[in-house]
């Protein structure tokens, strides 16, 4: 299982702040995509090019693979500070 | 002595003069640069009546902590603090605290700098703020990323 | 409102949580940078165990407002407070603070630093440590000025 | 009359602070000869290249005209904050 997470206003757009997925084998860009495909109505936030992807806590590229038991999240640029 | 780093999260008020107080004690560190960031009052020509910050808890502190190790790798620090609140905030509360010590004050005043530089394009915290309209009545937003900030932090690889 | 400058000579210990106190209420000012300098242990390999400073009033106060002046036609600012002690002083305690408010980050460090630099460089203070020999005797010395601050500041220049 | 002062290292040096010089007409830099002249052993002290001039309270250049009334300083580098 991969627990995927989603903050700020992506969150908001998506309406959900955490999903996990089964059996899930691929990068996280593949991932990006399963989930635009299991809902069509989040691709028009989840495909933003300004969507930052983490990997277990740490930010991670699109090629990055992911595997069973880790940590997704999907964000906007942060703007802490 | 080893350097330990204080770095918190926190939903309650920052209070500067503790903070400062907790970075003094090393008798070599003659110098001590500190940056404190505040809730403004408007932004982006809006009137911001009050502001609430997420965070990604867990990603929140590594990244924290890789920002200070990478300052610590490039300069001669003593003691190095960052505190960032989260949840709701007033205007004029202090949303961020840095502080350095060090033996020098150039590379004081570089690594403060350095770490909000990386702070604000990196660390995974968001704001949402509450506007005023012209009839009295707040909306929320969600706050842009600035593309000045990137340019800041691009300006540390090229050095 | 019109910008007031805090810049004050003072033979008392400087207070780092009222300086910064002072420094905000600015609501569009989400920006403070902040520099504390302090008496070190150590200086050019010796070891130090008290400090005594020298100023020359009335050019003093006229140099720090000229460096304030300047700073402020470089960088949009808010408040500015130079705080600068005199007399004889112990290990850690402060010697100088420097605070800048503004509503960008950028201009609050730059100023903070230029301050700082042109401070080192040209505001007519003299140090005199007091050092302890081998034989726990103590033995004073001016504190001869560094070629590195002159450096620092040629940086303003050069930009 | 023109008042001279001395500070820190110099003002130990030259063992006074403060002096006051009559009639005295001309630049900065003749003013310190001619305390160099009234005072020999003093030239060793405040003929070095890294002795500032101030006058009025403002860093001035050697070629400064002195005028009557005014104040000028001589000091050692500076080394505050």
């Amino acid at each position: 299982m991969v627990k995927v997470l989603f903050f700020a206003r992506l969150r908001q757009q998506l309406d959900t702040g955490e999903i996990a997925l089964a059996d899930f084998c691929g990068s996280l860009s593949a991932l990006r995509e399963a989930l635009c495909e299991q809902y069509p109505h989040w691709r028009v936030y989840l495909q933003r090019d300004d969507i930052r992807m983490a990997l277990n806590q740490e930010l991670a590229e699109p090629d990055t693979l992911v595997n069973a038991g880790d940590e997704v999240a999907f964000f906007p640029p942060v703007t802490g500070g | 002595m080893k350097a330990v780093d204080r770095i918190e999260v926190c939903e309650t008020p920052l209070n500067v003069a503790v903070e400062y107080a907790a970075l003094q004690g090393n008798s070599g560190d003659g110098a001590c640069a500190l940056f404190v960031g505040s809730v403004r009052d408007f932004n982006a020509g809006s009137d911001v009546c009050g502001l609430a910050l997420e965070h990604y808890p867990g990603m929140t502190e590594k990244s924290l902590q890789r920002i200070t190790g990478e300052a610590r790798s490039r300069w001669s620090l003593g003691r190095v603090a960052i505190v960032h609140r989260v949840g709701p905030m007033q205007i004029n509360d202090e949303i961020v605290f840095v502080g350095v010590t060090s033996p020098h004050r150039q590379a004081a005043f570089a690594a403060c700098q350095y770490i909000m530089d990386r702070l604000k394009t990196e660390a995974p915290f968001w704001k949402r703020e509450a506007i005023a309209d012209q009839t009295g009545n707040a909306t929320e937003r969600w706050v842009e990323a600035r593309a000045s900030d990137a340019e800041e932090m691009d300006k540390w690889s090229a050095g």
